[in-house]
């Protein structure tokens, strides 16, 4: 089933680029509010190039681990800024997680939502409660792996992976930012959604959809 | 906002495009990346390479700053965005002359991790790195977490004095040193009246009252650290200063470099009020004013605003900040010996 | 509109001061004057003096144009108003080292009658002068009314000239004609998105729709010659070209120098994507760029828009365009021997 | 009766000079429509700078020529621009025609417009019609002459010379502009009225008051 793990996940980066062109503005004015305002433009910048170098893989041939690879490199080289190096580095390590895999059941899921959210806590090294993308990716890793040691089924597993997403993202609102352009601004970033927290949100909920 | 623009998903394009033709005397892209591009006339064997960098809506930065006796390559992103690791890297390659690189660029998280990983992609070349983060902006982190302050227009110094160390043959170590002693030494506040807005919105990234402005502003259009009532040019630069002051250990009889910098809109007239009262300032303290500049030096896009930067000179620094240099907004000659 | 001022009253002398004070290198006041500065390193006996000035609100011009090389003497009006003959004559004086002194400025009614009356009091003194009026914004009259049109941001060009016509100790004769060449061969046209805005008033000048540019802005905050609908970067430089092409009489192989001039609050990015435009439309017609600016030139307080100029050169104005100057805004070295 | 006559041209210097603080903004604001909008600080500059030169002359021992040449170099050292050079010569003009004279009677105000208007004219070369302040300054002066001629009383004769005055002000809306600034706008001027015509049926009024 090789063909259709690569498959699968390419679409996947499909639906990711199209969930982030559908709240590109909505992103930068959240960006806006308590950093550069750029992240909408920076996310659609780089998924747009994770689909020109996904079409350029020949995905019958492909693993679903150089699937990854591809988009992590494509993404880096497109976009720099925070967000390049730390899902660069998140889907890089996803990669080495699928190596040797060819099957995206939901074990590879948890694997590969661990190493994600690994991938962006090590070059970050942010925190949970730090206001960031990693307030989303790190309760969505966790509630993957409750759902499968708790023998979950497929679409409770995504329900409960995108909850957790969509909660974390919520209480970023709540939390005053310690990493990032938005921890100069203190106490000012209350109230106020952390951009790449929305984006990743998008992102679960995007994954969800075609896995 | 009204902007001259084409489709604003290709500014960056097309605004290289004109960069790269406009100052062809002093740089060309490496090989054919267009976000890396390297002094016709500034690695050589034996000197210490000098990297900089960042994201674009900051012109004339960091790319006017290329050229003999300043930096030897620049890397360049997306607007207000770090470039990715892999232009930084092909500029540490074309500013190698084997005596190592120092990379100078604003300490933001996206530029650190982005220069940090082509720092590691350059050191398994075997070319040695080390980095200087600029710090500048005093208002944006409280003096005990002065490494979490981030880079402003104030750069302009520590570029300066980082080129100039290279180009007269330092060492790697000393270079990084005296570099590092300049960023300590560099002191800068900035103010806006109007946020800038991006080519792809041409809205202000975020408003400011009609009476309102925005203390501590950094140069991506990201909020500053407090909104006050507008006050006089007069009282804005006494805040200012007042605040660089409380830093820096100037004596009576010590000697600065003043950076008066437009963030975009604020035309020259404004910057010229502003160094007046600088310069009032500093001279009740008896500081005299060794060099200084006035005008567009480090932007972010067409925001209305202006920052000053204060460089606390020793005599080493004065002698790095007069070493001659050519780039494309900064030419300065040996002085002519009378 | 919100600006870095103190008293808008007195906004002048509040610039002079702190300009005074940021160029002291470079220039200095007449007498007690501060309406009038004379180079440091200019005048000299034998030389012809060029004497430059107009009204304030369009730094870096004129005051960034004098030093040695370029102009010798400065005089410095009210915000977009002449200087009155006073200042002026005291220019002249400054500037006359015994060969006559040449007066370039713009063809404004203003500046024509004040001059004039200037220069009726430094030749009772006995100092011969001549003057060449400013005349590149083509759009502002017909061809057939040349001698009607008005100076705006293509002076740099002619002050240039002019410049180093006098440095290089041509007589006034020469000195005048040069200069009056260059003048003709040089061809500008700007375009406003939206008006400036007077210190004391803080009120834009004038409206412009939110989907309308203005055709053939002058630097003063006048209206230009047509309201047109906005366009996109390259269409404007596009219908800017073509009335440049359609006078100037330039063969496939002919030289030219570009300043593409922010009038005030355009930033270096959007002027970057219009030169972009102007090297493909010269590329194309085998034109050779000779040299080229792009930034802040001569301004209009903070109009947003920008203005492009074209100097036809020949062998001679190649030359003087390359020759050495050393002023605030403008250091040309003498290119080195390889 | 020297003593009165200097002190009437001063009166009428600080009545001017009121005239155009009063209608400063207004005066900008023309001139804004088809100048570069600096006429009312333009004027008002001026007339502070007559003020300050006046105040600094004795009237008890000034001739009313001597009052009227001080205006003249005060306003010309103070503002440069179109205004400085046209009325500094056109005081200048009047101050000859006053010369000798200590009487302010009607053939002597008169006199005065018409060198007033008459250094204005050669300074400027501008004619009738330009669109200018000489729109202002020619007819009254005409209505000057005529009223002496038909030896009007003097309230009729200031009534004749102000109404001439904002005839030809109002007059300005319906011409195209053949000098100055507003020239370079041609057609576009049409239906605008001239600041420099504006401010000088002001000032006509101010001397109206005044003598
Ligand atoms: N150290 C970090 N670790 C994890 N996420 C981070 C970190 N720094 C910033 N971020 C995330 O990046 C987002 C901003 O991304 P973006 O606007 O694209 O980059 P930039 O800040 O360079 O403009 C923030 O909203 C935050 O979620
Ligand atoms: N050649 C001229 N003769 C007479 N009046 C003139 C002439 N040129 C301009 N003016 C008058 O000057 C006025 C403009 O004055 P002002 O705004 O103070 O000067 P500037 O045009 O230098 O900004 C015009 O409205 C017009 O009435
Ligand atoms: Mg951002
Ligand atoms: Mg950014
Ligand atoms: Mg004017
Ligand atoms: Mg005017």
């Amino acid at each position: 089933m090789s063909e259709s793990a690569a498959r699968a996940l390419a679409k996947m980066f499909e639906r990711m680029a199209e969930a982030i062109e559908a709240e590109k503005d909505h992103l930068s004015e959240l960006d806006g509010a308590i950093g550069d305002g750029d992240h909408g433009i920076t996310m659609s910048i780089g998924f747009k190039a994770v689909s020109a170098a996904l079409s350029a893989l020949d995905l019958d041939a492909a693993s679903p681990s150089e699937v990854m690879s591809t988009a992590a490199t494509g993404f880096l080289d497109a976009v720099g800024a925070s967000t390049g190096p730390l899902y660069a580095t998140g889907f890089r390590r996803a990669a080495q997680t699928l190596a040797g895999r060819e099957n995206l059941d939901l074990p590879a899921c948890r694997d590969m939502l661990a190493a994600l959210s690994e991938g962006i806590r090590e070059r970050g090294k942010a925190q949970r409660g730090d206001k960031t993308m990693l307030d989303v990716w790190l309760p969505a890793a966790q509630a993957a792996a409750t759902a499968v040691a708790e023998g979950r089924s497929k679409p409770d597993f995504w329900a409960a992976v995108t909850s957790a997403a969509d909660n974390g993202a919520a209480a970023t609102a709540t939390m005053v930012a310690a990493k990032g352009r938005a921890a100069r601004v203190r106490e000012r970033s209350l109230g106020h959604l952390d951009p790449g927290a929305t984006s990743a949100a998008a992102l679960v909920r995007a994954m969800a959809e075609a896995l | 906002v009204k902007k001259f623009l084409n489709n604003p998903n290709d500014v960056v394009e097309e605004m290289l495009d004109g960069l790269i033709a406009a100052h062809k005397p002093y740089l060309q892209p490496i090989g054919n990346s267009r976000r890396a591009l390297v002094a016709r006339n500034g690695p050589r064997p034996g000197k210490v390479g000098l990297v900089i960098g960042g994201g674009t809506g900051h012109e004339p930065c960091f790319v006017g700053y290329v050229g003999k006796g300043l930096a030897d390559a620049v890397a360049i992103g997306n607007i207000f965005s770090s470039p990715p690791p892999d232009p930084i890297a092909k500029c540490a390659v074309a500013a190698s002359g084997g005596a190592g690189v120092l990379f100078v660029y604003g300490n933001y998280a996206g530029d650190v991790m982005n220069f940090e990983m082509a720092a590691e992609i350059a050191e398994e070349k075997g070319i040695p790195i080390r980095t200087v983060l600029t710090t500048d902006d005093i208002v944006s982190s409280p003096v005990e977490d002065k490494e979490g302050r981030r880079g402003v227009a104030g750069n302009f110094f520590v570029f300066k004095v980082a080129g100039a160390a290279c180009d007269r043959g330092m060492t790697l170590d000393e270079c990084e040193a005296v570099t590092r002693k300049a960023n300590d030494r560099t002191y800068t506040v900035g103010v806006a009246l109007e946020s800038c807005s991006m080519p792809q919105t041409r809205r202000h990234n975020f408003e400011i009252g009609p009476d309102d402005m925005e203390l501590g502003m950094g140069i991506h259009g990201e909020p500053g650290v407090s909104r006050e009532r507008i006050r006089t040019a007069d009282e804005i630069v006494d805040t200012i200063m007042d605040n660089i002051f409380k830093e820096m250990k100037a004596e009576p009889g010590d000697r600065v470099a003043v950076l008066v910098n437009s963030f975009g809109a604020t035309p020259q007239m404004e910057l010229y009020i502003l160094f007046r009262r600088v310069e009032q300032r500093l001279a009740a303290k008896n500081i005299a004013i060794e060099a200084n500049w006035v005008g567009h030096y480090c932007t972010s896009l067409d925001m209305v605003g202006a920052s000053i930067s204060i460089l606390h000179l020793d005599r080493q620094l004065t002698e790095l900040l007069h070493h001659p240099c050519q780039t494309a907004v900064l030419t300065i000659n040996t002085p002519e010996t009378p």
